[in-house]
Formats: structure tokens, C-alpha cells, sequence
């Protein structure tokens, strides 16, 4: 029988990459850590325990043509999408060279429009309704292009998931709604958010087909979204996947989980790390050697350290520059 | 050149650009079949079809929404707002999102979307179909807040709107609509967003206001004129971000000034005005600065007697004006 | 067998006072009509063909502790609760007696404290919150008191009703969600409106059952009103129940209804109108004579005479009183 | 008397409101089991249990919307917004409805909610966690707005908030929250909401302003004061509706005025105080009326050198009364 990422239509250096990458952003995001615990950086917000779900969705989607509507820890998908290393360090120290918003923004807030990762803000879900308007603009210009917008589990409450998911089932646009539930809204957890069983079970309210599924399982993940973004693009429309995660680290750096979670918890949820049963999984289908291995960890840790003195070292804009891009013609100084 | 009504000139506006730009598209609730509640995208379904004349679902935010995704890539989205009073579920998506858009993503991306929505009262819409909601919007650097008062305005500006690069809340009075007529070209043309207009010259005070209001201060001055008062009348036209040098030529060349708003006064873009002014020409006027508004209760009620309490009126301008002349 | 309505648990005294209630609404509803046909109040919108099912739920309640937060087509809803003919018409002619709001709102902007009538506006839909919270403060309370909530299917796409019923499933709150679907919000049909089948489908996504149940039929919604009032009383949780009918006239007195939907469509609407069949039904079931109706529409005809003839002679509220009320504290002149 | 800090004040209000009236209810994002991201319910859900402080769903319109229904039906709740920048999806819900309850129903409903929301800059948090948001909402008549500066105005006026009979939103600064410290009694009292407080008295020049800002003036006034020139210092406190007659008797006596907000410059509560003195002490100024804002920019950076060029600073307020005082 074929191995799993085969029949999911993956080739051995596809899933590879994916592991490569996904290994990349979990060592992005532990050096992040440790810039911020020693002061260099003065905040983290994480996709620990949500990589597999966001480089399942990202290798399923045309990373050339598609649109990739991001929130705050969608690392992995964005670097799935072109971002560099290098440049998600610049957000980190918020300098000018930052392409996300020249450290105008907090880190987490994705856009980078040459790789068509959309410009996100905080308050949560607004990006859902964008996700539909981008699709319906590739519908109207009858290109075969589909939007991937993702959220939390938490944050589909909000009316802006509900009047976007809505949208798209009417107008069968090319969207894919994609969940990553890791059972907290900061320390709220799934019982207090939602009564319903699954998020996916939302999906029949807005005509479009739901799926709940494994988020520590890459190749499912990508199987799933692959599915979703065949039919988008026959004009089949929208779907809503749910990928169950669990987020491995406190909501951000400012955040102190033990006030709402045991340590049990935590400890259950990280014998499920998707990056030890994904390095399992290409180990025992012969892709990943263990002297690979140490290389690769090797040639991050190089992209990782160049990038954090670049970034380290890179100026701030200016503060005059504060007054710039209000509107198109706005110079500075106005 | 034809006379055409207000809102004749916003479907004449909308309809040119539609033929102009295959870009731009219409979205909102009835804007399709029904040509909206109002009429001011009646014959566009049938001239654009149903892809470029969006009916949408009932859901405000969703429309705000969805037309920044799509101007994102690529798209010159004109959303209506059924009333401006519906616009609320949307301020999320218009300030958190469309103002700082550009900003945030320091120049990456943009959002040229307009935002056209019907305001104002008199037209005994009661207090949910009635307000100005100009002053909620009229803080927030990233957003252009235009309120045209005569069919040549509306159509010079909602083209300019259409064609800006940064987001524009359109806003229309409704009680103008029907009742305010004026020549048009039939000629493409465009006015500056963000400057204002002296709709009369004068020497002797200075009236500032916009929108339906226009008319009332015009009128106004022809009757004070009768008695020799020569009233300087500036139509704001962009009530965000908002023309101080008008403002600031006019209040110094006549040292009094007369604010005039529909909306309710505390907290109105006329606070503004006369902020800058007393910044600005402090030793050129010859009177406080004095404003006529709406009263400070939530907004307009249904019944007559009380609608009429609050409304604004060519007579309750007239007064105020001759208040101010005599000072 | 036992005749439907009391295999619903109905007496024969309840079910000819819901006919009587019925024909009351519909008739002070045309008389609205005609009033504003020629020129005597300014606006009406109207609920003809969505009597049975307004009756049939505030029937299942109990009208003297249940709170009621109905939209603007509930005027069989609002009798039921107990506000008059009168002064319904004080409302119409907007007098200063009008218990809604003083002549302040709209025809159709319902709100009466003591019969536990909630105040409305025109914004659609922010009622579904509301109704959660006096289901909340009920719960606290512990009070076996049920709010229902009505809306319109084009209504239920706003932010605010998914946001409301989220926030009633979390909390097992006793209210019932009662979507009034006539297939139109005002010109847009419902396929362009939602993608689902039934709005009642959206109910799973908030861990709540949903029903979807013939609107022309007063006691069918009063039976599964009943049924989730019971419910929420025994804490079991919110319910949503949409009930499918039509909707007889034009949008308000503002709209003209020929742009956007076929003569015949509406013929054919009219034949489903539930005063129609419940006549037949009472009929059928001999709760209701031939002499009876007709003294029953005379006794209706000079109540709603009275109302009228009171109501238009009824003064305004003067113009300064529009400054009263603001605040607990303003006394007007402020 | 302690001396407790801005947020320890917070949490004493509303631990002693829930001890004394049981109406008296907490709801809003992670408020429970982990006392709000700010700690300020910090504690409550141990003592009053999960029915009182209730962790909602992330959805702030249903968090206003809900705590209006069950204030309708005879509760007194307080709901928090994690930031003031989350407002905005409750935005309807807080001005179409919380506002005109009592007005659309001629005063047969009411609608005594408290809406608490961290505001304000200086604490990294770039665009979405620094925004002074209050003018959004200070041209709505029903509700109020307060400010406080002080963990003792902080108390007495959150009390006097979730007593009284109307909606009232609390923004508290969050840069103000650890390092602003205070004398606060542990007696119960009340401050009037809706009157401004004289926080320090002088002849020479008033600066009228509120929350963090009345600290960086204080702070500048001495330092003047040092140099023989008195400034008198004007808190707000409540910025909807203002309070008139304090800021008509302070610029009249003074004759020159300074004020200050961290809020963008254009259309921020600052224009109507402005306004208001333009209109009634026309003859008593000195100088123009100055306004010290933030740059009209959509919001606060991120990276410290803007924040810092964005953010209100004792420095950028002692230069602007400087300047003011030689005039
Ligand atoms: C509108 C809004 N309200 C509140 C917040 C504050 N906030 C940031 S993240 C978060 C929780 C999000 O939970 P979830 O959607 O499950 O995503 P997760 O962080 O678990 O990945 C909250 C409440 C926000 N950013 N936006
Ligand atoms: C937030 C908001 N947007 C728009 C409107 C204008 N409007 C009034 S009723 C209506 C249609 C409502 O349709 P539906 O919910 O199906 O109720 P129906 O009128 O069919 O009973 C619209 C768009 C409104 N009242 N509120
Ligand atoms: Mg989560
Ligand atoms: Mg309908």
C-alpha cells in the first residue's frame, strides 16, 4: 500500500519541505522566545502546536496565485508563503525594514502584498469578511484563484465570522474558512466559547460543507484543504475546516497560563506535538536520515542566527516617518 | 446641461464610472432589482447586470467588509448603506480596517472603497432613519468623510470618491434627494475632495456648514441681503480631514461666524470648525463664535411638532444670522 | 382522534380567543392600510400573513411573566402581550399617549414595560442580545422566566444574532430564538439572502435544536414554542424556531413590491393565508358559528373605530418635550 | 487611607459595588478564572463565583448586548472591553441602542450598564492597544463618558457609574494602571459624574485635560510654578456630556488656554472644549486657543522612537504651556 502523503498526492520532496518548514518555524519560533525572555524583544505571540495545521493548508493552495489571509500565529503559513525569516525577525524588532508594516505593527500582524499575504490588524475575524471579498473579486474576473483566510476557534464568535461565511455561501466564492482550534480564547476554554460540538458544525448554516479534522496531522490537513480549494476553483464554493490543535505555549509572552490551565494539560497536549509524530512519520518513510537531520538543524539555525543580528541591527524608521502613509498622497509632515 | 435632482446626479455619477472602469461594482441591500429605497441605483441592474449590482445579504459589516477584500485585490467597490443609521454594525470594518489599512501595512497595501449611505432628517424617518453620523467617523486619520449639498457637487465628488485611493464615506441627504435640483454637465468631470466651497461671497459674516443646510443658509443670505447684510456662505463639502484654509480666509475676512449643523451640537464636526478658528483667528473676529445644531438628545423624533423642534430650517438659520449680524 | 388543538394541549377557550386575536391583528393591520392611503398616518408596515405564527408562539408563553422582544412586524405578538388596539393606533398617529414611545418612534417600534414588551429600534437584530441577557438575568435570578425573540430570515445574516444565540448556548439560557421567515427582506429573495437549506439549520452551531415548522399554522408554532418554552424552564437551554410564511404586502407602505416579485407569486401566498385556514379549522372544529364570526367582526370593527376616532384626535406631545428624557435626569430646557 | 495604585482602585469599586447590591454583575473576555488581562477583576471570581463573573465569548456586541438585556430586566452589569480598540464591534449596540433606550421609550426603559475599557498608549501596543477612542462616542446624547485620572477619582466614579440609571463608559488609561498611585479611601463615596475637578489652581494659564495627560500637567505646572508662573490644571473626568461651567470659569479667569489630549488632534473631545470656550469667553482670551494632540495619524506604532513621536509626554505639555505663557 502507499504511503500517506502519496495518497493525499504528495511527493517525497513535497512532504519533506513540509516537514523542513515546519521545523523552521518551530526553531523560528523558540529563538523568538528567548529574544523576548532576555529582553531583546518585547513581545511573542505563537503558533507552537499549530504548524502542521498551517503548512498542510498553506502546501495545499497555489502559493503563486492564491491569497492567504492570516491571523497572529500563522508563522507557518506565511513563511509557506514566501515570508523570510529575516523579515519576520524585522517585525520582531519592529524596524523599518519590516515588510509587514515597517514596525508599525506588533509582530504576529501579517501582510505582505508581493506574496499576497493580506494585511491583518487585532481585532479578531474582521479578516474573514476580506477573505470573501478578495474571492469575490477573483470570481467577477473569472480567475481560478482562491482565498485561505484562518482564525481561532474563539474569534468564529464574533458576528464578522458569521456575516463572512454567510457571504460566501450565497455568492459560492472561492474561500476557504480554516479554524485552527486549540481549545482556548486566552484562558476561556471550548465550553465557554461554544455549545455547539464542532465549529465545523456552523457550516450547514451558510450552505457550505464542514470538516473537522486532526491539526497535528499535516498530510490530513493538506488532503482536506486540497479538497476544499479543488472545488472553490470549480465555483463549488466555500468550506469551513476545523483543525484541532493545541496551542503549546501561553497565549503570548504576556501571558501566564498557569492561572487557567494545569500543567498536566500541557504536558498531554505536547506528547502530541505535531513536529515529533511528523519527524516520526518521514523518519519511517525513509525520507528524513538522522544525519539530515542534524544538517538541517544546522543550516536553520545559521538562517535563524543571520537573521537575528540582521534584524538585531537593522535602524528603526524614523520618528518623523510616524506621519507618513496616512492616505496616498500624504508625504509626512501633513 | 441638464437640471437634474440630487439623486439623479448620484445615478449619474454611479453609471459613468461603472462605464468608465470595469472595476467598479455596486454592493448593498436592495441596490439590485428594487434600484435601492431610494432609487439612486435604479436601471443599473439592468445596465450592469446582476455580477456588478450586488443585492447582499442583510448584514452591514459583511458589506463594508467584503468590499475592502475586494478593493484589496484589485476592485473599485461603491457599497450603499441602506440609511446611514445602519452603518453602525460596520464602524468595525470602517475604522479598525479601512482607515489604517494603508498605514498599518506602511504603504503595502490600500483600500480605495466608498461607502455611500443616505443621512439626514425631515423626511419623518424618526430617530433610526434620520441622523448624521459624520461626527463618529470624523476622527479617524486614514478616512474621507464627504457630504455634497447640490447635484453638481455629488456628481463632481461621488467620481472623485470612486476614483480616490484611500476608503470615502459618501454621505447623501436624503431629504435632498428629490427636493434639490441643479444644472449638470453631462461631461465627465471631478471636484477636490477635502477642499471646501464658498457657495456666496460676502463681507460681512461668514456661514459655515454643509450639506442640506447649504440651501438654507443660501436662502437665508438673499433674505438678510434685502437689508443690505452680505453673508459669506463656505459649503464644507469634506467634513473629514477638513479644509482649514477656507475656513480660516473666510472666518478672518469677516470676524463673524455662524456654524450651522443638522446634527445634534455637542461633539459635531462644527466643534471642530470652531476649534480652528479660535486657534487660528482669535484677533479677527468681532463676535463669538456661535453654533446653531441640532439639540443634544439622541436624535430626531417621529412625530411632526417634534421633528420639526429639531430639525434645521432656513428660518432657524435666518435668525441666527441676523442674531450674529446685530452683535 | 382528538382535534389538533388539543392534542397540543389547547382548550377550545384558547384556541378561538388565538382566532379572535388573529382576526384582530389582520383587521387593525388593513385599517392601518387604509389609513395611510389616504393621507392620515404617514407609514405603516405590517404583519399580514405572519399572524398565526406571532399568535401561536406569545400563546405558548406565559404572557404575564415571560418577556417579549418582538420586531416590527409583531403586531399579533404585542396584542397577545396585552397592548390595545388603541394603542396601537396612538402609535400609528405617533400622539403623545403612545405607550411605545411617546409618538418618538415609528409605527412598528414596539415597547411597553409592564407588559414586559421589550423596546425595540430599527437597526435589525440587536434584540437577539438582549433577549440573551434578560434570559441571563432570569437564570441569576433564578426565575422560570422565558424571553422570546423575534426576527426576520434576512435579519438572522447579522453579526448580532450569531453572536446572541453563541452567548444563550454557552449559557443554557432560556430563550427562544423565533425567525419569522416570509422569503423576502424587502426585495432580496431568500436564495440570495442564505446559502442553508433552513435558517434553522444554523441551531447546531450553537449546541441548540432548531426547528423549522409551517408558519400558517397557529398551532403547530404554538406546540413548538410550548415545547421549547418547557424546555428552557427546566434549564435545558435556548431554542430556534423558524416558522415559514409569507409575507402578504408590500415591504412597508414605502415599497412597491411589483419590482422584484411576480402578481402571481403573491396570489399564490394569499391562498396559504393562515386567517384563511384557521377559520376553516375553527370552523371545521364548531368553535365558531356563522353568526358568531360576523358579530365578532363587528365587535372588531368598533373597537378598531374607537381606536382610531381616539387616537386621531389624541394630541401631539408638544415640540419642547422632544428634550425630555435623555437621561434619568433630564427634565427637558437642558 | 492607602495608598493603592490606578487598577487596585478598579477592582475595589466593583468589589465593593458587588458587595453591596447583588444586581451588580461582571462580564467580558477572560475576566474570571484569570482576572482580566489586566488583573483588574483579579480576585472577583474567587469571591463571588462564576455567575457573577462571567467569561463570555469573544464577541463584543453580544457582551454590550447582553449586558443591556439583563440590565433591562433589573441587573446592574458591568462589562469590560479587554481593549478600548474592541469596542468597535459593539459600537452598535452602545449608540443605537444602550444610548436612546430610555429616550425611544419616553423614559419607559432604561439602561444602567457600565462599559469598562483600557485605553490609551505608551505600553508598545501599537495601533490596536493604544487608542484614546472616547470621541467616537462624545457626540451621543444618553451616554456618558468618563475619564478618571486618579485611583481616588477612579473609585468614587466608578461607583457613581454602576449606580447610576444610565449607560455610562469607563475608560481607564492602562499606562496610568501600575504606575499611577494614590490616596484612596476605604469608606464608600461617590463623585459626580459629569463634573470637571480643578486639580490645581492657578492665574497665569489653564490646561484643561483628562486621564494620564492630567499627570504630565500637573508635573509641568510645578516645574512653571518653579519660575513664578501658575497654571491651573482642569481634569475632565467626564468628557460626555462636558462639563461647561467649569471650563467657562477657568479659561475666563485665566484668559489662556492650553488643551490636551493623547487622542488624535482633529475632531478628538479637545474641538468641543475648544467650542465651548470659542463661543463663551471670546472677550476674556488672552491667546488663542491651543490645542497639544496626537498627530492625526490613524494610531499609535509599535516600534518606540513613533510611539514615543506619537505618545503625550510632560515634556511635549511643559513646551506647549511654555510657549502659551509667553504669549
Ligand atoms: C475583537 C477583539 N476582541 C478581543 C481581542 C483580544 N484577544 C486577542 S486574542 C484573543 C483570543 C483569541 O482566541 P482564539 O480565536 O481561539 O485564537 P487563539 O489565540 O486561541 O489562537 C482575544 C480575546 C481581540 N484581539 N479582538
Ligand atoms: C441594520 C439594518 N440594516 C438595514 C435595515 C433596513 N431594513 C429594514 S427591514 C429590512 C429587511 C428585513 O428583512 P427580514 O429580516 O427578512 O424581515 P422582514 O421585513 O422580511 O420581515 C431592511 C434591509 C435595518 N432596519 N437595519
Ligand atoms: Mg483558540
Ligand atoms: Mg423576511
Amino acid at each position: 500500500m502507499d504511503q500517506k502523503h502519496k495518497q493525499a498526492g504528495l511527493t517525497d520532496e513535497t512532504v519533506i519541505q513540509m516537514y523542513e518548514m515546519m521545523l523552521l518555524t518551530r526553531r523560528l519560533d523558540e529563538r523568538m522566545w528567548l529574544l523576548n525572555r532576555s529582553g531583546k524583544i518585547p513581545f511573542v505571540v505563537s503558533g507552537q502546536g499549530q504548524e502542521a495545521a498551517q503548512i498542510g493548508a498553506a502546501f495545499a493552495l497555489n502559493r503563486d496565485e492564491d491569497y492567504l489571509l492570516p491571523y497572529y500565529r500563522d508563522f507557518g503559513a506565511v513563511l509557506a508563503f514566501g515570508m523570510t525569516v529575516k523579515e519576520l525577525m524585522l517585525s520582531a524588532f519592529a524596524k523599518a525594514e519590516d515588510p509587514n508594516s515597517g514596525g508599525r505593527q506588533m509582530p504576529g500582524h501579517f501582510g505582505q502584498r508581493k506574496n499576497r499575504i493580506v494585511t491583518g490588524s487585532s481585532p479578531v475575524t474582521t479578516q474573514v469578511p476580506h477573505a470573501a471579498g478578495i474571492a469575490l473579486a477573483a470570481k467577477m474576473d473569472q480567475k481560478p484563484i482562491v482565498s485561505l483566510v484562518t482564525f481561532g476557534e474563539g474569534s468564529s464568535n464574533q458576528g464578522d465570522f458569521h456575516e463572512g461565511a454567510n457571504f460566501a455561501g450565497v455568492h459560492q466564492l472561492p474561500v476557504i474558512f480554516l479554524c485552527e482550534n486549540n481549545q482556548y480564547a486566552i484562558s476561556v476554554p471550548y465550553t465557554k466559547q461554544v455549545a455547539a460540538k464542532n465549529i465545523s458544525d456552523r457550516a450547514v448554516g451558510y450552505g457550505m460543507p464542514g470538516f473537522t479534522i486532526d491539526g497535528n496531522d499535516p498530510i490530513a490537513v493538506y488532503q482536506c484543504v486540497k479538497n476544499a480549494a479543488d472545488r472553490a476553483r470549480r465555483g463549488e464554493g466555500p468550506t469551513l475546516i476545523e483543525t484541532i490543535t493545541c496551542r503549546l505555549t501561553p497565549h503570548t509572552s504576556d501571558d501566564d497560563d498557569r492561572a487557567y490551565r494545569t500543567a498536566d494539560e500541557v504536558k498531554k497536549a505536547k506528547e502530541l506535538d505535531p513536529l515529533l509524530s511528523f519527524r516520526t512519520y518521514v523518519k519511517e518513510a525513509g525520507l528524513l536520515t538522522e544525519e539530515r537531520e542534524q544538517q538541517l538543524e544546522q543550516e536553520i539555525l545559521h538562517i535563524i542566527n543571520e537573521a537575528t543580528d540582521y534584524a538585531e541591527q537593522a535602524p528603526y524608521a524614523s520618528p518623523e516617518s510616524s506621519l507618513q502613509h496616512v492616505y496616498a498622497d500624504t508625504k509626512g509632515g501633513e | 446641461m441638464a437640471i437634474i435632482s440630487y439623486i439623479e446626479a448620484v445615478t449619474m455619477a454611479l453609471r459613468e464610472e461603472m462605464e468608465r472602469d470595469s472595476n467598479v461594482f455596486i454592493l448593498g441591500e436592495d441596490v439590485g432589482k428594487k434600484g435601492g429605497v431610494f432609487k439612486a441605483t435604479e436601471g443599473l441592474y439592468e445596465q450592469f447586470g446582476e455580477a456588478r449590482v450586488l443585492d447582499t445579504p442583510l448584514a452591514e459589516s459583511a458589506i463594508a467588509g467584503v468590499a475592502i477584500g475586494a478593493s484589496m485585490a484589485g476592485k473599485r467597490p461603491v457599497a450603499e448603506m441602506q440609511f446611514a443609521d445602519f452603518i453602525m454594525p460596520a464602524v468595525n470594518q470602517i475604522i479598525s480596517e479601512a482607515a489604517r489599512i494603508r498605514y498599518r501595512s506602511n504603504n503595502d497595501w490600500h483600500c480605495p472603497i466608498v461607502i455611500r449611505a443616505p443621512y439626514g432628517g425631515g423626511i419623518h424617518g424618526a430617530l433610526y432613519h434620520s441622523q448624521s453620523v459624520e461626527a463618529i467617523f470624523a476622527n479617524q486619520p486614514g478616512l474621507k468623510i464627504v457630504m455634497p449639498s447640490t447635484p453638481y457637487d455629488v456628481k463632481g465628488l461621488l467620481k472623485a470618491a470612486i476614483r480616490d485611493e484611500d476608503p470615502v464615506l459618501f454621505f447623501e441627504h436624503k431629504k435632498a434627494y428629490r427636493s434639490i435640483k441643479g444644472e449638470v454637465p453631462d461631461d465627465d468631470y471631478v471636484l477636490p475632495i477635502g477642499k471646501a466651497d464658498v457657495k456666496r461671497k460676502g463681507e460681512d459674516l461668514t456661514v459655515i456648514t454643509y450639506g442640506l443646510s447649504v440651501h438654507f443658509a443660501l436662502q437665508a443670505a438673499e433674505k438678510l441681503a434685502q437689508d443690505g447684510i452680505q453673508a459669506e456662505v463656505v459649503d464644507l463639502r469634506t467634513v473629514y480631514p477638513i479644509d482649514k484654509e477656507t475656513i480660516i480666509e473666510s472666518a478672518s475676512k469677516t470676524g463673524k461666524v455662524l456654524l450651522v449643523t443638522e446634527d445634534n451640537k455637542e461633539g459635531s464636526v462644527m466643534s471642530e470648525v470652531a476649534a480652528i478658528i479660535a486657534e487660528h483667528c482669535l484677533f479677527d473676529l468681532d463676535a463669538p463664535i456661535n453654533r446653531l445644531a441640532g439639540p443634544d438628545v439622541p436624535a430626531m423624533p417621529y412625530a411632526l411638532p417634534m421633528e420639526k423642534y429639531f430639525m434645521m430650517s432656513p428660518e432657524k438659520v435666518e435668525k441666527a444670522m441676523r442674531d450674529l449680524a446685530e452683535f
